[in-house]
């Protein structure tokens, strides 16, 4: 079972503050170039082109939600079926016991309504949310400022290598992370 | 809610069983073996602890006891009763049998219906019945098949008459009534008998009358009894008198033909009816007799069909199915009568009675010209009535409403009708002596002369049975005052009605559910009343009273007798009908037998033709002047309340009437153009209620709702009598006027039409509970007519029925039955029997006028009246319209949880448990015959309505949805005795209530599926087809095209 | 970078480029950091009496049954109904606002699409009342739902009543999804400024949003896909809901015409509502500068282009009552406009075809207080034009001899009233805890604005300020 | 790692209460095993069990009607007018009896009255009493075994081949 509270991994590595998205921008592209890897950015809002920019992989949730939604439409429209054609086939006002017209909007529902609950809960899978035990690395991080973090990774991990090189991306402020 | 009736024990989230808890019979069963009295009665048990505690548990709630679930366990304890209420019967004394019906079970089976024969007491119109009985407790009246006269059929008021036995408001002891202050008070039966003994005896010692004072007895057994009975004094008297009399007509009878009497009349053998303010189809003598006899010559198909003429000043049900209808003011009857003979005999003389002098003397002052002038009528009207008469003479009748007519006239109409008659050759053939009527033997003189006597202080003891004359005679006749000279009455009246609280004591005679008895309505035909039930009330049946009196008196011819009135009745069978009737079998078969048949047949004379009196017609009334438009005054019989015997009947104040639909009031009609003039609109579709009127007929005048009728002569104002009772019960108190009050009493007669009133708006209004505000069917695919000219011509004339129509999807099989219905526009009169018997089959709640008013009754069935053609005398159609049952069921598609479906045999079935009241179904329903339960109707606070529910239908609970289930209970009752049997179900073994009462066979049901079957035939006939056709609903239901019988379809 | 892309269009600034990140975060936890003030109190009284109200009237009506009502034998349903389709109409604007106008890349939405959303889900809260109120036995209504039960039963799926649950729980879950993942990113804003037990709720609430840039990828994937499968839902409930009437039978219902009818209809009467919250919105929580006239007006000429498209399918449809040829439908439709209820039907004609008009001229669609006395205007004509095609097809339909007439009764003016109460309850209460406008999409497009500001300062002073 | 078996047993636990709670709930409509003390302790098992009298000598109306029946007074005293008349339960009932009272029987096996279920046509076609009351003739306090909703209905009705029209029991 999934556990929001369970402690996680510790976080360990460098975090660089950065005031503006363009800097940051400028900054993700570098740390790529740089050829960090699982560097990660902190940002109060979307900024478009930082996935591109630190090489994230496009998300996988469409996926989930197409299958999901037809899992859901096909279901929906079996269960109609069954239930109205062989469970118990009640004659309705002469209609068919498979009257398809009318099991149209409820297959369609149903369709929806699994796909875009399923798309909350691949949201959740893939984000790892609900998560309280990751610390928050900086209140700002939410409201005003965004950051880069490059995790401590391998042997050849050289911290002080790394505190140089984010210096160089204009950051306006430098921590090293050890949560 | 104080005018709801009939309902059940509905509880929580089921449905409260029909099941009626074990009040009365129950506790019956408990009485030691041997009572003290003939009558077992709750007020004796009332001191037995034992019963008390079984009572205070049987009426136990839920919440008090939670192993118990209340209906249903009662119901079983109730079940186990039934057979020991069976034995307790027997445990009577006298001991009795009381016989099941032929085709019945042998004995009570808990869970199976018992019928016995019977005969219907509520008018004296003695329909024969069958009483349906559950567990002891009778459910329902039907028409006894059996029935020479009525052949299975009743009226509304027949179908309503079992709620009169559990009337909560019912006397349920002897009264004692102390007549200076009023105050009623319960007695005993003892001390009701020494207080009347004593008064027979002073009234003896005084050398002053006893008299008793009664509406008609059809029972020529009680006729006896109360001969013999007055016969003990020295001075006694028998009065008849009936509300709604027919005085004029025997009175008439005996001018003309030498013999007091009402004669037969045989509908179905005449061609050609006109009827002069008669409404025979609805209120009058035997209303279901001969609606029976009219609709069995009105078949289209059989090649012959009668016509129908009324010429009326009001709107009857007779005149709303009249071929032709003619408005005449009711000073102007007797000369058109007069006018009609004058066109036979004078003008153009022909037939025999042409040479009597003396009638065609009287006739010369009434010229057809003259008289249509007068009467306001288009010139050669008469000339071409009479043409058609004399075109069907000897198989034609004409007939006239004995109150149809001004007082001064009433007597004079029929002598007229009596010329018009014989000079046609109808005497002996559709008016016949020979089986003359003993439905309406009341005289209005008999009555006012018995006021002056009593008066004047020569009545010493007056006994009223079946009248109430405080509330029927006009206030000008002072009964009031009179009776107040007569130092003892006694009432048998059931209940402390307007009479009764005026007398010094009330002994309740029983219900005729309760009582033994028999009939003779008409010469020939006899049948008997048996109990069906012990007396739910400590009463005693009237003609116990009479017999135990003599017996304490110990005089006269009853003196010396032992015998019980059941006694009495048998011995009296043994002694006349036995004899007469000629059976072959010892004696206690025969009256076994009789009592299972309900009705024996006694040979009568052959009917002949009565020679006419040429000197009645001395003396006639001369012709009047043509009328200044001043209003006059009608007092017509409504339908379901006909004298306001049964104001206290919810299911009867609820059914609309079938002229005007407005239930629980009577009002004041007027014609559309006089409205007009009178700047009165009357209530409408969406404004029930009406501006209130004055209406002052100088010595009355009373103040009430008006009601615009098209078809009214401009120059009348109707009102129906037997409304504003006052002492009824809480159910009949208080609806609408007394109308009795507005009849004039001159010269010994009692004169109900053309009384010159004024009428002027009070500036007022009052609510009118109507149920159809919409007149016209707006040209709409809902009735089809045509006239039987075309219809000869074209049997599909005028059906624009299409057939099959295209569907997306194949229709599903039904292998077995296939139940539907056929319902004829041309036979159905409107009469509205078929909505009460479903009503009492089908256990619809009334509901009262407060929530009528809201839109919100609850019948399955109902008579939808369309007019037609020129609003101030309109064509009209009565349709009655239920659930049809459509193949195509638009509201089964729209339930969401499945609560009406489809059955395998093509039943449209609620299922009233599974419903969540979402009441789309009833909007998706083009015929609108889903009824809603806004409240919960089935909370009764009388217990004793609920013992007249069927438990075989489920008393619908708050919040859901009901309808016509086609009798699904009957339907299945069918099914199963066939199958006991191990045959198949033949056509005609399943009746839906509505069908079993039609007098008019108008409705027809059965198994589609088989091609042999009426309704199979009727469903694929020329005039056959559904309502609104093109919504392809394939309704089960087809419906008849109209067929009138005159010249163009729209006259 | 496309952004830019909307100054090309010539779209004005949707927000002051001289805002900062932070004042936007303050900005708009403001109403929720501060103490009530006295006009949200009083306004929040009088929802909670209104409320209080209504539930006296629930009581009764419960206990009693549903003849409180002024329903009658033709007229089964009335004012129920009729609520439940306003008020399902007035929840379609948020979804379009939050789905379709995402979908369309209109950034303009960011100031209302968080306040519309809400309104969407408090409306189908309210909307889905009616669908339970109205029922005969209301503690049956989950027989409307095909569980697995010991009858063995399922439902009628062929019934729309049974479409409507599925549509109208749909609908509300995943506009509450669709609204929770919007508001996920804001409430770790609000987390983070707060302390205390604040901190904790938001902090639960937030799910422990870090605004990692791996979860931000997913977050707009999802936040697509759901925008893309709201976008045909609030298309298909509003048809289910005209399906209720459509696939009747009776005239005035049974109309080919009534699922895109309904949705132009329920998004007419939805951006209306709308415009009547942010008006008061914007003034009361000082919120101009994020909600805009722009933003209004842009508002405006969607009711103006719906207005038109409702009264042309008014035209349409007395149009094919006419063509048709079926006395049926002429008579309803002539019965509408002549009838007894003819009042109702030229209310809704005048405040739905008429009043609109006004948005053609600029000045007007730009004026405050005539802006929301015509979305007022068109919130009464939208719920007339649901009681017109309820009641009027209703009270004469087929058989002129059970035609009649519907009066409510102060229990139905009760349930009206109560659910106006119902509604703004929640979204007083929505105002006070919620941040009422979208923290994280306003900054994105802050930067659009500061990035505008730098590319072409003269762009400066036309930035609305009002 | 115990927090984690924790967090695995928990929602684990949560469902199971659920799940508990609700089929107690359901359960609790249907009245299996309601044996509630009669007024008399008349006992199935000596009867109908070692005196082998056949259901339908008492409850003679199932073949007839839709009600079985509690058999009438003079049912019993058919026999105890001689059998077991010292016995105190029989003395009671006699006295009861010669009152003109009825044994208050309690009620054991009740269907909703919205529910029309014909006694006669399932005897008809064989179906033991049992199948539905249980083995009564081995209980000395007779007990409620089946469930009589619904579902149990249905579910014979299907196996048997019978109706599942809904007007053929609601009506």
């Amino acid at each position: 079972m999934f556990n929001p509270f369970a402690k996680k991994p510790p976080l360990r590595g460098v975090l660089a503050l950065y005031d503006d998205p363009d800097t940051l921008l400028t900054a993700a592209a570098q740390v790529r170039a740089h050829g960090f890897t699982g560097a990660d950015a902190y940002t109060p809002y979307a900024v478009h082109g930082l996935s591109e920019a630190l090489g994230i992989k496009k998300s996988w949730i469409p996926f989930v939600t197409l299958i999901m939604g037809l899992s859901g439409a096909g279901l929906g429209l079996y269960f109609q079926i069954w239930t109205s054609a062989y469970d118990w086939p009640i004659n309705v006002g002469g209609k068919p016991f498979i009257s398809l017209p009318a099991f149209i909007p409820i297959t369609f529902e149903c369709g929806v309504l699994i796909g875009g609950t399923m798309t909350l809960a691949a949201l959740l899978v893939a984000c790892g949310l609900p998560d309280f035990s990751t610390p928050v690395l900086d209140r700002s991080l939410t409201n005003d400022r965004f950051a880069i973090f490059i995790p401590e990774s391998g042997r050849d991990w050289n911290e002080e290598r790394t505190l140089q090189f984010l210096k160089g991306t204009n950051a306006s402020e430098l921590r090293v992370v050890r949560a | 809610m104080s005018h709801v009736s009939g309902t059940g024990n509905g509880n929580g989230s089921g449905n409260g069983h029909a099941n009626g808890k074990p009040s009365e019979p129950a506790v019956i069963r408990l009485e030691p073996a041997a009572p003290p009295k003939y009558w077992t009665s709750l007020a004796d048990l009332a001191g037995d602890p034992a019963v008390r505690d079984l009572q205070s548990r049987e009426f136990r709630t839920p919440s008090e006891d939670p192993t118990e679930v209340p209906s249903r366990r009662d119901f079983l304890k109730f079940l186990g009763a039934g057979a020991a209420f069976a034995a307790a019967g027997c445990a009577r004394k006298p001991v009795e049998k009381i016989l099941p019906y032929l085709k019945a079970p042998e004995d009570v089976t808990p869970g199976n219906a018992v019928y016995y024969a019977t005969t219907c007491g509520e008018c004296p119109a003695a329909c024969g019945a069958l009483v349906k009985t559950r567990e002891g407790r009778p459910i329902k009246l039907e028409g006894n098949p059996d029935h020479p006269l009525t052949q299975g059929r009743l009226c509304a008021r027949g179908q309503g008459a079992v709620l009169n036995l559990y009337d909560p408001d019912r006397l349920k002891s002897p009264v004692v009534v102390d007549r200076a202050t009023r105050a009623a008070s319960a007695g005993t039966w003892g001390e009701i008998d020494k207080k009347a003994i004593r008064a027979f005896q002073q009234a003896t010692e005084q050398g002053k009358a006893v008299v008793l004072l009664s509406g008609t007895i059809t029972s020529p057994s009680t006729l006896a009894l109360t001969h013999d009975f007055l016969s003990t004094f020295p001075a006694a008297e028998h009065v008849v008198y009936d509300a709604v009399s027919n005085d004029a007509l025997a009175r008439a009878q005996e001018l003309s033909y030498g013999e007091r009497l009402v004669p037969g009349y045989n509908f179905d053998k005449a061609d050609l009816i006109i009827s002069l303010g008669a409404d025979f189809l609805a209120t009058w003598l035997s209303p279901v007799e001969f609606a029976r006899g009219y609709s069995r010559r009105r078949r289209p198909e059989s090649g012959v069909m009668n016509r129908l003429v009324i010429l009326e000043p009001s709107m009857s049900l007779t005149g709303t199915n009249a071929d032709q209808r003619i408005r005449v003011r009711p000073e102007d009857l007797y000369p058109v009568a007069m006018a009609l003979a004058h066109e036979l005999l004078v003008r153009e003389p022909r037939g025999g009675m042409a040479g009597d002098a003396g009638v065609v003397q009287a006739l010369r002052a009434f010229p057809a010209d003259g008289v249509e002038t007068t009467a306001g009528l288009p010139q050669g009207t008469l000339t071409a009535l009479a043409n058609e008469l004399w075109a069907a003479r000897g198989r034609s009748l004409v007939v006239a409403g004995p109150q149809a007519a001004p007082a001064a006239h009433a007597v004079a109409l029929q002598v007229a009708v009596n010329i018009l008659n014989s000079a046609l050759g109808n005497e002996g053939v559709t008016v016949t002596a020979a089986t003359a009527s003993r439905q309406s033997q009341g005289s209005e003189e008999a009555m006012t002369r018995l006021v002056e006597r009593m008066r004047s202080g020569d009545v010493g003891v007056l006994l009223v049975q079946g009248a109430n004359p405080a509330y029927t005679l006009p206030t000008a006749v002072g009964f009031a005052e009179a009776l107040k000279r007569v130092p003892f009455v006694v009432s048998f009246a059931e209940r402390l009605d307007e009479t009764a609280s005026l007398a010094d004591v009330v002994a309740p005679d029983a219900n005729f559910l309760e009582s033994w008895n028999d009939h003779e309505p008409r010469r020939g035909v006899r049948s008997l009343t048996q109990p069906a039930i012990s007396p739910l009330v400590d009463v005693r049946q009237f003609q116990e009273s009479l017999l135990a009196w003599a017996r304490y008196l110990g005089k006269g011819p009853l003196g010396a007798s032992t015998a019980s009135w059941h006694d009495w009745l048998k011995e009296r069978w043994r002694t006349e009908v036995y004899a007469a009737a000629d059976a072959a079998a010892p004696f206690e078969i025969f009256w076994e037998g009789s009592l299972r048949t309900g009705v024996v047949a006694v040979g009568t004379p052959a009917p002949s033709a009565r020679p006419f009196r040429s000197g009645s017609t001395a003396g006639l009334p001369e012709p009047g002047t043509r009328a200044d438009g001043s209003l006059t005054l009608v007092l017509y019989t409504p339908t379901s309340m006909y004298d306001g015997r049964s104001a206290n009947n919810a299911w009867l104040q609820e059914v609309p009437d079938p002229v005007t639909k407005i239930t629980w009031d009577n009002v004041a009609l007027i014609s559309p153009s006089r409205a007009k003039q009178l700047g009165l609109t009357g209530p409408t579709e969406s404004e029930l209620s009406s501006e209130v009127i004055l209406v002052d007929a100088g010595h009355a005048k009373v103040e009430i709702p008006v009601h615009v009728q098209p078809g009214l002569h401009p120059d009348v104002v109707a009102i129906a009598i037997g409304y504003g009772r006052s002492a009824a019960g809480r159910v009949g108190n208080r609806v609408g006027q007394n109308a009795f009050m507005l009849a004039q009493a001159t010269g010994g007669r009692i004169g109900t039409a053309g009384i010159s009133v004024k009428v002027s708006n009070t500036g007022r209004r009052a609510s009118v509970a109507m149920t159809q505000g919409h007149q016209s069917a707006e040209n709409r695919p809902i009735i089809y007519e045509t006239t039987f000219a075309e219809f000869q011509r074209d049997p599909r004339a005028g059906n624009e029925s299409h057939g099959t129509l295209p569907s997306m999807w194949t229709r599903h099989k039904y292998a077995g039955h296939k139940w539907g219905m056929a319902i004829d526009l041309t036979s159905c009169i409107g009469c509205s029997a078929c909505m009460v018997a479903c009503r009492s089959e089908n256990n619809i709640p009334a509901v009262g006028k407060k929530i009528i008013l809201q839109g919100r009754e609850m019948d399955w069935i109902r008579i939808d009246r369309y007019y037609s053609g020129d609003p101030e005398n309109p064509d009209t159609v009565h349709q009655a319209m239920l659930c049809q049952h459509c193949e195509n069921a638009p509201c089964e598609t729209v339930c969401p949880v499945l609560a009406t479906t489809h059955s395998s045999e093509g039943l449209n079935v609620q299922t009233y448990n599974r419903c969540v009241g979402t009441r789309y179904c009833s909007n998706n329903c083009p015929y609108k015959v889903r009824r809603f339960n806004w409240w919960e109707y089935s909370r009764v606070p009388e217990k004793s309505l609920r013992l007249v529910l069927n438990p075989d239908v489920t008393v619908r609970t708050r919040g859901i949805m009901e309808k016509c289930t086609m009798c699904v209970q009957r339907i299945r009752d069918g099914k199963e005795k066939a199958k006991a049997l191990g045959v198949a179900v033949v056509d005609g073994d399943i009746q839906t209530a509505c069908m079993q009462t039609c007098p008019t066979d108008a409705i027809v049901f059965g198994d589609l599926n088989d091609p042999l079957s009426r309704v199979a035939k009727l469903a694929k006939n020329d005039r056959g087809y559904h309502v609104l056709e093109e919504l392809n609903t394939l309704p089960s239901i087809t419906y008849q095209t109209k067929v009138r019988n005159r010249e163009e379809a729209n006259a | 970078m496309n952004e830019p892309m909307a100054v090309a269009l010539g779209e004005p600034a949707l927000i002051d480029s001289r805002k900062s990140f932070g004042d936007v975060s303050a900005d708009v936890a403001s109403p929720i950091e501060k103490k009530p003030g006295l006009l949200w109190k009083v306004a929040f009284g009088i929802t909670l009496l209104l409320v209080g109200q209504f539930a006296v009237e629930v009581f009764l009506q419960l206990r009693l049954g549903i003849g409180v009502w002024g329903l009658n034998h033709p007229v089964g349903w009335a004012f129920d109904i009729t609520n439940f389709v306003f008020w399902i109409g007035i929840g379609h604007a948020g979804t379009l606002i939050s789905a379709i106008l995402h979908l369309f890349r209109q950034r303009w939405r960011t100031g209302i699409n968080r306040s519309a959303e809400a309104m969407t889900i408090f409306a189908v809260m309210t909307a889905g009342l009616f669908p339970l109120l109205h029922l005969g036995r209301t503690w049956f209504a989950y027989w409307l739902v095909p569980y697995p039960n010991w009858r063995y039963l399922w439902v009628n799926f062929r019934s729309p009543l049974v479409w409507d649950v599925f549509a109208v729980s749909t609908y509300l879950t995943i506009s509450l999804c669709f609204w929770y993942v919007g508001l996920v990113p804001d409430f770790a804003t609000l987390r983070d400024r707060s302390i205390g037990w604040k901190r904790g709720i938001y902090g639960l609430l937030s799910l422990g949003w870090r605004g990692s840039e791996r979860h931000w990828q997913h977050y707009e994937r999802a936040y697509m896909m759901l925008a893309g499968l709201s976008t045909p839902l609030v298309l298909s409930v509003h048809s289910i809901v005209s399906f209720d009437f459509a696939t009747s039978l009776l005239p005035g219902w049974h109309t080919t015409i009534f699922p895109p009818y309904f949705v132009a209809g329920a998004i007419f009467s939805g951006f209306a509502m709308v415009v009547t919250l942010l008006v008061i919105l914007r003034k009361v929580f000082k919120m101009e500068e994020y909600v805009t006239l722009h933003h209004l007006e842009n508002m405006n000429k969607i009711i103006l282009v719906t207005g038109m498209m409702v009264g042309y399918a008014y035209a349409t449809e007395f149009f094919i009552a006419i063509y048709s040829g079926s006395q049926f439908e002429r008579f309803t439709f002539f019965n509408r406009a002549g009838g007894p209820y003819a009042w109702a039907y030229w209310t809704m004609v005048t405040c739905n075809v008429i009043v609109p008009q006004l948005f053609w001229f600029k000045k007007l669609r730009r004026n405050i207080a005539l802006m929301f006395v015509v979305s007022l205007l068109v919130n009464v004509g939208m719920w007339f034009e649901r009681f017109t095609i309820i009641v009027t097809s209703l009270h004469r339909d087929f058989l002129p001899s059970i035609w009649g007439y519907y009066r409510p009764t102060i229990y139905d003016w009760s349930v009206l009233v109560g659910s106006f109460g119902f509604f703004f309850m929640w979204f007083l209460l929505f105002c006070r805890f919620f941040p009422t406008i979208s923290i994280a999409e306003v900054k994105s497009v802050l930067w659009t604005a500061k990035l505008n500001a730098k590319a072409d300062p003269k762009r400066l002073p036309e930035a609305e300020h009002v | 790692m115990s927090s984690l078996t924790g967090s695995r047993l928990l929602p684990l636990l949560v469902v199971a209460v659920l799940g508990a709670g609700a089929w107690a709930f359901l359960d609790s409509f249907s009245n299996i095993g309601y044996a509630p003390t009669q007024p008399i302790p008349f006992s199935h098992k000596i009867h109908a069990g070692t005196n082998k009298i056949p259901c339908l000598y008492c409850h003679s109306s199932a073949e007839r009607s839709r009600h079985a029946t509690i058999p009438a007074g003079n049912v019993c005293m058919n026999c105890h007018t001689v059998v077991a008349t010292d016995k105190p339960n029989i003395q009671k009932l006699t006295s009861l009896y010669q009152s003109n009272q009825v044994v208050p029987w309690i009620r054991v096996h009740r269907l909703p009255d919205y529910v029309y279920f014909p006694h006669k046509w399932h005897v008809a076609k064989g179906i033991a009493c049992q199948q539905c009351h249980g083995a009564v003739e081995t209980m000395d306090v007779v007990k409620q075994v089946q469930p009589l909703k619904m579902g149990w209905c249905i579910g014979c009705h299907r196996q048997n081949k019978a109706t599942q029209e809904c007007n053929a029991c609601h009506m």
